[in-house]
């Protein structure tokens, strides 16, 4: 194993920490316009990390990855959202279900329980980065307890992206990128979910004058 | 394959019970008076008010239906063939396969059914209180009659009355426990089915407390003499089938006339008894309030049943 | 083309129902055409089924397999000696209900009489399709259409809301009924995936998977033919359907239950335990006594009939227990004749109980009222049929000489004989269920004589009973099939038995016919004449030649002379018809000897009410002891699964989550 | 031209020109004719995949056999049944002034994307793909949900899509850890996510990954199938949405994601010994069966209920795929078929109800048999087709699915019997005052579509009896490539 690839896996290694710290960090912001900051952050520190990859193994479609990824993840959604907030006019405080410092606690605890899961597999894994594949997995759990835990519509959408931020974190530490052709699907339809929620957002205030999810709990059963 | 002599006693015991039906009836009656100190009525008294209901028109309520009038001969019919089935004289009747014991009692049944129905017909209160109170004392009875009769039947391991008469007849003088039981559910049930102290009492007319007479109120004339034709007959029936399931000595088998004519005083001889003691039990008894009826019968269902249970516990094979 | 196998015929029959059904969606709303020339036409599909099945009986099996049905398992069809009796009583017995729907079904608010018609025969086409099916699959296809058609038939009128609830309820244990039945197949099956009745005979189960066969299928066709306590529906659907579908129902469909339990217990399943036996005995006496005693307290005249013939159900399983017992110890020919017994009352309820409750149809269309407390005196108005009806009840409380008391009699004959029994308790307690039986027999007679009493005698209780009128001729001929029906199965029972014996022979090995053939065919002695024996025409002609003779002597002797007059009011001046025992009061005894056995409601008025009144409700209890809580149950579980749905995003969200974690980390290989 | 791509092609071009020209006169018949086209173009396809066996398009990246051609087959056909009921459908409730010109159109346009998305879905051979088409196609429904934009409606999208976003997402995972299964045994040619492939190598996979990326795909996909805990979108989303969206959800999107299961099943079955995934959908199948009918007793909504109805069938079959063998799978894919046809017309005849009366409050819904008897009839008789009474079809796989469960895994069935026993009184006992009894709804302003419920139960009821031999062999073929 020469010096260089381990070099790069160090930085990759490096930058999927950040991801999670990131991660960490969202699931404590408590202001919407810090929030998608710090998705905004993320999504460039995936990009990296992608990049990183790319340069380490050579893997031509991967620059277009990261490429893609700098464009949507950091550039393009992150604008979307800003744009949002100011157009609706939402108030910038984040409102959590349960309090900041247990959320934590919990994050905590689910990322023991993903290194736990991962263990396994990264044991099996050739590829340079093997360990990021846990820390994609807690990213994404992370990001999972965040959309449980706001209760107002766009942090939880920001969430919904983040899991985004892990998957793509997973797919291309773990197997250097999927196919090209999903890759570019994958996009797409992120794109696409993101535009309509972002319509979605409207009607939503118009309906609820409102984007606090709690008004949404008229249909139930019990 | 039927015989003559067969025919002919046949055809003899369905006369001869016709004939003694009303005269037992008149015994008990006169065995009654003797016991309650009064003036006793002559023997052939039954027979004097058959004539005198036979002259008499009939008088029908505005309601009567056919069924009214047709219930009389049904009950009548009915008696008459349990009196032909029933081996009271002797063993070899012709019409004996025709019904056993189980029919024996389904014929009971059907002549008990026509004569509620009939009481129901008119539409009077206190006939359909007859009428139900009959089905009650019915319900109760019919199954502890079918209970005595299946502790014999399994003594004789048939169901043929005959057969059982004749199996009872010979064997070897054993003391069947079950017997006892049964003869004593029996002589209940026999009360009950025929009007009789405790359960009914063939001479009131207070209202609240009869059955069959709430029954037959409104029969009259010749449907009123059938009916209490028919009744003597069933006093007749029973006793005859006591008789011969309990005391079946001196019943004729086979085919000999002798024998037959051997038969007839042993027959009165036994009816007497019974209708002295039947009389008896009448005068030393009060009879019960309607509601205890049901506790009488559920205790002769139950004796009936034990007498069973003893049957096939402590007799087992024999 | 070979020659038509009576099989075939049967099968163009079930067709051909089928086509007199769809021809009525023509022209749904003509009456006429539908009750006058199809029902007629249904009707002669059901003689050709009657008379097939008849000449059928002794052969040896056929069978078919046609194109329909699942793709590894076409509908099989086998028509042997059990199917042709019922296929028999089914032939027969519809061919009166059908002719007296003919003059039944009028314009109505129900359904249109193309639907009606329609149910109608394919309720009829899926009972024959029971019969003759061979697998499972189309047992359960026809088994169910059958359901569903009575179900129809039954919520025919279904604005009143109770009549949508009765066949809600009905359909509701149908199909529970039905899942148990297909899972007892499922069970006979066991691995070998072969779904044929032949395969499921060639299966040897252990005990315990025969078992559980058995107990499956007494559950499901338990539902079906009204066993305590899975019997709730029947009281109530009986009621609520048109009096033919009642009439359908109670005398055909309950024996298709019947028919499916016999094939089940003793064709289909090899092994045979003698407690399969005691068990169907208790339920059995358990459902009799139950059903005769709520029988005598009903006061809705339908509602009498159905509870009357859970009891005749509960003594066919009565039977049936006690063949598996003796069948169990190889006493063949006692098993015979306990079969006989199970046979033959089958054959004589079809009979009665369709005949009583076409009787009830005709009061109905008559009186436009159900509830015995209103009705009285019809025999007056419709004496046709009033004495029809005696015909019915006659036979059903069991009295001789008509069909009832036959097979009552077989029936206590073979308990008769249980004390050879070698098993050391049962040969005690068995006799003493005999009891039990004789008690139930006679409280039939019990609830008869009220059935008739009220509804066709004494004065009439509602004056507008004074316009009541006779059934038509249709509904006359439909009743009078059905009544010879009762008095042929009653007075030639010998014959009747030694056609029907192939299907004892078939089931058991052995039958009754050789011992019956050696005496005349008046005669019935099961065993030998010494034992036990019976000669109902004998029986009959005593009574009636004992009648006509005294009538004619008496007349000769005597005079006829009849006067009318006022009933004697015993010294009481009012005696209008109120003064008659009503319904209630003629149960009284009852309720009050086997006060435990009902769930009493009453109130009696004191001295001092200002408005007295009296009424008494009887309900049953297995509603509250078991059909309540469990429907309480389900209703406390769904509101704790409900629970789940709170119509909060974030939970539902902790729901996947919670999933995806518990699975990562307990569900891992 | 080839069937395969003109099926692909029609909804893809029709829906952009309905999203263009929605709004003419003609774009109602253009939708009809579309999914007509599409279906013929399905069952041309379908002809030739009997006729020659499997083929692939674009290269490798479609591949079309006997699973997912009957599939393909089924979705053509609901989608145009679909397409003819939601005409009269879509006027009715533009008349009743609940739907504006645009919104017909964006429904339109939808619709037709949505058949595209759910066709990929099905014929594609690489398992990211598919991952990427059933995304769209709740991108697609989503905007159908959400198309009367009333608050409840908005509140149902939101969640469909939170919720099976979220859910989507993990099954993107678990492509993801099947792609690092994959790679290491075929290596980085790229065609590490194509199913021809990996189902060669099956055997060879890392039982241990495998197992992990079956557990996301199924938690991923069974959130759109609908397997509870994970269903709480679906009861909103159905009772919410456009009645013909319903009919479609339940009818295929369900049948889309539980394909997208079952594909993913042959190799996790491949990779780990044992019954490891089948155990997993076993466990699945009776919790959703069970909570689906207890939820069934407490429904109000008439599209709610059967939603769950939907759900409670979507748990019978994943059951039956959990049991595997030929048997059981054959019986599930028939279930699939009934089940789809069944629900769809009974959302359609229920579509109509809910218009003549007004609510969707099965209380206040009576007497439907006197206002209009066929649809009464329809409702009853559909409503008694998926409670799997016989002779309609649902009872054939139900009776398979019972007698093979009772032979292998008897334990399951007090489950099954409990649940079926609870479904049929909560159904049954809502819709038969529904269907019967007294009423004072009043006349449609444009004429209902029955044909399509007659069609689709006219073919229950013919499946449940007569199977066609070449049905079968089609079914058998591909319930052994299930194994």
């Amino acid at each position: 194993m020469s010096a260089t690839i381990s070099f790069s896996a160090q930085l990759i290694n490096l930058f999927a920490a950040l991801i999670l710290l990131l991660a960490f960090a969202m699931l404590a912001q408590r202001r919407v316009m810090q929030l998608i900051n710090l998705f905004a952050y993320q999504g460039l520190a995936l990009c990296l990390s992608t990049l990183v990859v790319a340069v380490s193994t050579g893997q031509t479609h991967l620059y277009w990855s990261a490429g893609l990824t700098l464009l949507l993840k950091a550039l393009l959604l992150p604008w979307i959202l800003h744009r949002l907030v100011r157009r609706l006019q939402v108030k910038w405080d984040v409102e959590s279900l349960i309090n900041i410092p247990t959320t934590m606690l919990v994050g905590i605890g689910l990322v023991i329980v993903a290194f736990n899961v991962a263990h396994p597999i990264s044991e099996l894994s050739s590829t340079i980065t093997r360990g990021t594949l846990a820390i994609a997995l807690a990213v994404v759990m992370l990001a999972f307890l965040m959309m449980i835990t706001r209760t107002k519509a766009i942090p939880q959408v920001v969430g919904f992206l983040a899991m985004e931020n892990g998957l793509f974190l997973a797919a291309t530490s773990a197997t250097y990128g999927m196919p090209m052709v999903v890759e570019l699907g994958i996009a797409l339809d992120v794109l696409v979910g993101a535009i309509i929620l972002g319509v979605f957002f409207f009607q939503i205030r118009e309906q609820f004058d409102s984007l606090d999810i709690r008004h949404m709990e008229r249909l139930k059963d019990n | 394959m039927i015989s003559i002599s067969g025919l002919i006693g046949q055809i003899f015991a369905i006369a001869l019970a016709l004939l003694l039906a009303p005269v037992l009836s008149g015994w008990v009656g006169q065995c009654r008076a003797w016991f309650q100190n009064r003036t006793a009525p002559p023997l052939l008294q039954p027979y004097y008010m058959l004539h005198k209901l036979f002259h008499k028109d009939v008088v029908l309520a505005h309601g009567a239906s056919s069924l009214f009038r047709s219930a009389p001969f049904v009950v009548f019919g009915c008696m008459v063939l349990a009196c032909a089935i029933i081996p009271a004289l002797s063993t070899d009747l012709p019409l004996a396969p025709a019904a056993d014991a189980l029919a024996l009692v389904g014929v009971f049944g059907l002549a008990r059914v026509f004569i509620s129905l009939a009481a129901m017909d008119v539409g009077t209160s206190f006939g359909t209180l007859g009428g139900r109170r009959e089905m009650l004392v019915g319900f109760l009875a019919e199954p502890a009659l079918l209970m005595v009769i299946f502790t014999l039947a399994m003594i004789a391991q048939s169901t043929s009355v005959t057969t059982i008469v004749e199996t009872l007849a010979h064997r070897e003088f054993l003391v069947f426990p079950s017997l006892a039981f049964a003869g004593i559910a029996f002589t209940m049930v026999s009360l009950a089915e025929n009007a009789r102290v405790p359960v009914d009492n063939p001479a009131t007319h207070l209202e609240l407390t009869m059955i069959h007479e709430a029954m037959i109120l409104e029969y009259s004339g010749r449907h009123l003499a059938l009916i209490e034709w028919a009744a003597s007959l069933k006093l007749y029936a029973y006793s005859c089938l006591g008789l011969a399931l309990f005391f079946p000595w001196g019943i004729a088998e086979g085919e000999r006339f002798s024998g037959l004519l051997l038969a007839i005083p042993m027959l009165v001889l036994k009816l007497a008894i019974g209708g002295f003691l039947l009389a008896g039990i009448e005068t030393i008894n009060a009879k019960l309030r309607i509601f205890r009826a049901p506790e009488f019968l559920g205790t002769a269902f139950m004796l009936a049943v034990l007498g069973l249970l003893v049957r096939l516990m402590l007799e087992g094979s024999a | 083309m070979s020659t038509l196998l009576p099989i075939d015929i049967l099968l163009i029959a079930a067709c051909a129902w089928l086509a007199i059904g769809l021809a009525g969606l023509v022209a749904p709303g003509n009456t006429r055409f539908i009750a006058k020339t199809l029902f007629p036409l249904g009707a002669l599909v059901g003689m050709l089924v009657g008379l097939v099945a008849l000449g059928f009986l002794g052969e040896s099996p056929e069978t078919a397999v046609l194109v329909v049905g699942l793709p590894d398992l076409p509908f099989h069809l086998r028509l042997d000696n059990l199917t042709a009796v019922f296929a028999m009583l089914l032939g027969f017995t519809s061919v009166g209900i059908s002719i007296y729907a003919a003059g039944y079904f009028r314009q109505g608010q129900g359904s249109a009489p193309g639907v009606l018609g329609l149910e109608y025969h394919v309720f009829l086409a899926s009972m024959l399709l029971v019969l003759l099916a061979d697998d499972a699959y189309a047992f359960m296809v026809a088994w169910e259409s059958m359901a569903l058609s009575s179900f129809l038939l039954v919520t025919t009128d279904h604005r009143h809301e109770e009549i949508r609830r009765a066949g809600f309820l009905y359909l509701l244990i149908a199909h529970v009924g039905a899942i148990a039945i297909l899972l007892s197949f499922g069970v006979m099956t066991s691995g070998s995936g072969d779904y044929t009745f032949a395969g499921m005979r060639a299966q040897h189960l252990s005990p315990f998977w025969a078992s559980a066969a058995y107990l499956l299928a007494l559950v499901g066709f338990g539902a079906k033919a009204g066993l305590v306590p899975i019997h709730v529906w029947l009281p109530e659907a009986h009621p609520a359907a048109p009096s033919p579908v009642s009439a359908m129902m109670s005398g055909v469909m309950l024996k298709t239950a019947i028919y499916g339990l016999l094939r089940v217990s003793f064709d289909l399943l090899g092994s045979d335990l003698w407690w399969w036996g005691v068990v169907a005995l208790a339920v059995g006496l358990v459902t009799a006594l139950f059903g005769v005693l709520y029988s005598t307290v009903q006061n809705d005249m339908k509602r009498l009939l159905a509870y009357s013939s859970i009891e005749n159900i509960g003594l066919i399983v009565v039977g049936i227990g006690l063949t598996l017992i003796f069948h169990a110890y190889r006493m063949e020919a006692l098993a015979a004749l306990a079969m006989t017994a199970v046979l033959y009352h089958c054959l004589a309820h079809a009979g009665f109980k369709s005949l009583l409750f076409l009787c009830t149809g005709s009061v109905l269309h008559a009186t436009k009222e159900r509830s015995l407390g209103k009705l009285g005196g019809l025999i007056h108005r419709m004496p046709w049929v009033a004495w029809l009806a005696l015909a019915g009840v006659i036979a059903s409380a069991g009295l001789p000489p008509l069909s009832g008391f036959v097979s009552e009699w077989l029936l206590l004959q073979s308990f008769l004989f249980s004390p050879g029994l070698p098993h050391p308790w049962l040969n005690m307690v068995v006799p003493v269920a005999a009891a039990l039986v004789a008690l139930v027999a006679a409280l039939a007679g019990f609830a008869m004589v009220k059935f008739f009493g009220i509804i066709f005698l004494g004065q009439m209780r509602e004056p507008a009973l004074k316009d009541a009128h006779d059934a038509g001729t249709w509904e006359k001929v439909g009743l009078s099939w059905l009544a010879l029906l009762t008095l042929l199965l009653g007075i030639l029972p010998s014959t009747v038995i030694s056609r029907i014996d192939a299907a004892t022979h078939q089931l058991l090995g052995v039958g009754l016919a050789d011992k019956l053939n050696e005496q005349g065919w008046w005669m019935l002695a099961p065993i030998s004449p010494e034992r036990a024996s019976y000669e109902p025409l004998i029986f009959l002609v005593t009574i009636a030649a004992t009648l006509l003779l005294g009538r004619w002597l008496v007349r000769r002797l005597y005079h006829g002379r009849v006067r009318r007059t006022a009933a004697w009011d015993c010294g009481y001046w009012f005696q209008g018809p109120r003064a008659q025992d009503t319904a209630e009061g003629f149960s009284q005894p009852i309720r009050r000897i086997f006060d435990v056995m009902f769930r009493l409601e009453m109130h009696l008025p004191t001295a001092r009410d200002s408005k007295p009144y009296y009424s008494v409700k009887v309900e049953d209890h297995f509603w509250y002891w078991l059909y309540l809580p469990l429907a309480r149950l389900v209703s406390a579980v769904s509101g704790l699964v409900t629970a789940v749905q709170g119509g909060r995003i974030a939970v539902y969200l902790l729901y996947s989550f919670l999933t995806l974690l518990g699975l990562l980390l307990v569900a891992r290989p | 031209m080839d069937f395969f791509v003109l099926m692909l092609a029609i909804p893809l071009v029709s829906g952009a020109l309905l999203t263009v020209f929605g709004e003419r006169a003609w774009a109602p018949n253009l939708n009809i004719i579309a999914s007509l086209g599409t279906f013929l173009a399905a069952a041309g396809l379908t002809a030739e995949i009997v006729a020659n066996g499997p083929r692939f398009a674009f290269g490798e990246q479609f591949f079309i056999d006997s699973l997912n051609v009957f599939f393909v087959a089924l979705t053509a056909f609901v989608g145009l049944t679909t397409s003819i009921f939601s005409g009269p459908y879509m006027k009715n409730e533009a008349a009743h002034g609940r739907l504006t010109i645009p919104r017909l159109r964006l429904y339109k346009s939808m619709y037709q994307l949505f058949m595209f998305t759910m066709l990929m879905a099905l014929t594609t051979n690489n398992l990211g793909i598919l991952w990427v088409a059933m995304e769209a196609a709740t991108l697609t429904t989503v905007l159908l949900v959400s198309l009367y934009r009333t608050s409840a409606s908005l509140e149902a999208a939101w969640k469909y899509f939170i919720l099976c976003g979220v859910g989507i997402a993990q099954a993107l995972f678990g492509t993801i850890l099947l792609y690092f299964a994959a790679e290491r045994v075929l290596g980085e040619t790229g065609n590490a996510l194509l199913w021809t492939h990996l189902v060669e190598v099956k055997g060879e996979l890392e039982p241990t990954v495998m197992a992990l990326s079956f557990i996301f795909l199924l938690v991923g996909y069974g959130t759109k199938v609908g397997l509870a805990p994970l269903h709480n979108w679906l009861p909103d989303a159905h009772a919410e949405g456009p009645t013909p969206v319903s009919a479609v959800l339940s009818g295929l999107l369900l049948n889309v994601a539980l394909y997208a299961i079952l594909r993913c099943k042959v190799l996790a079955d491949g990779a780990i010994h044992g019954d490891y995934a089948g155990n997993l959908m076993m466990g699945f199948g009776l919790a959703t069966l069970l909570m689906a009918a207890f939820f069934l007793s407490r429904q109000k909504d008439v599209k709610r209920m059967f939603a769950y109805s939907s759900i409670e069938h979507m748990g019978l079959i994943t059951f039956a795929f959990g049991m595997g063998g030929a048997v059981a799978n054959f019986a599930g894919l028939l279930h699939m078929t009934m089940h789809s046809l069944t629900k769809s017309a009974i959302f359609f005849a229920v579509g109509h109800a809910t218009q003549k009366t007004g609510t969707q409050l099965m209380e206040n819904i009576r007497g439907l048999i006197r206002i209009n008897p066929l649809i009464g009839w329809g409702l009853m008789l559909g409503t008694l087709a998926i409670l799997g009474m016989p002779p309609f079809g649902v009872f054939a796989s139900e009776f398979m699915i019972l007698t093979h469960a009772m032979k292998h895994h008897p334990w399951a069935t007090p489950v099954l019997l409990t649940a079926l026993g609870v479904a049929f009184a909560a159904i049954f006992g809502k819709v038969q005052p529904m269907v019967f009894g007294e009423t004072e709804a009043k006349r449609l302003p444009h004429a209902p579509a029955i044909t399509p419920v007659f069609l689709h139960l006219g073919i229950v009821l013919m499946l449940g009896v007569y199977i066609p031999p070449y049905l079968t062999r089609w079914f058998h073929e591909a319930a052994r490539m299930l194994g």
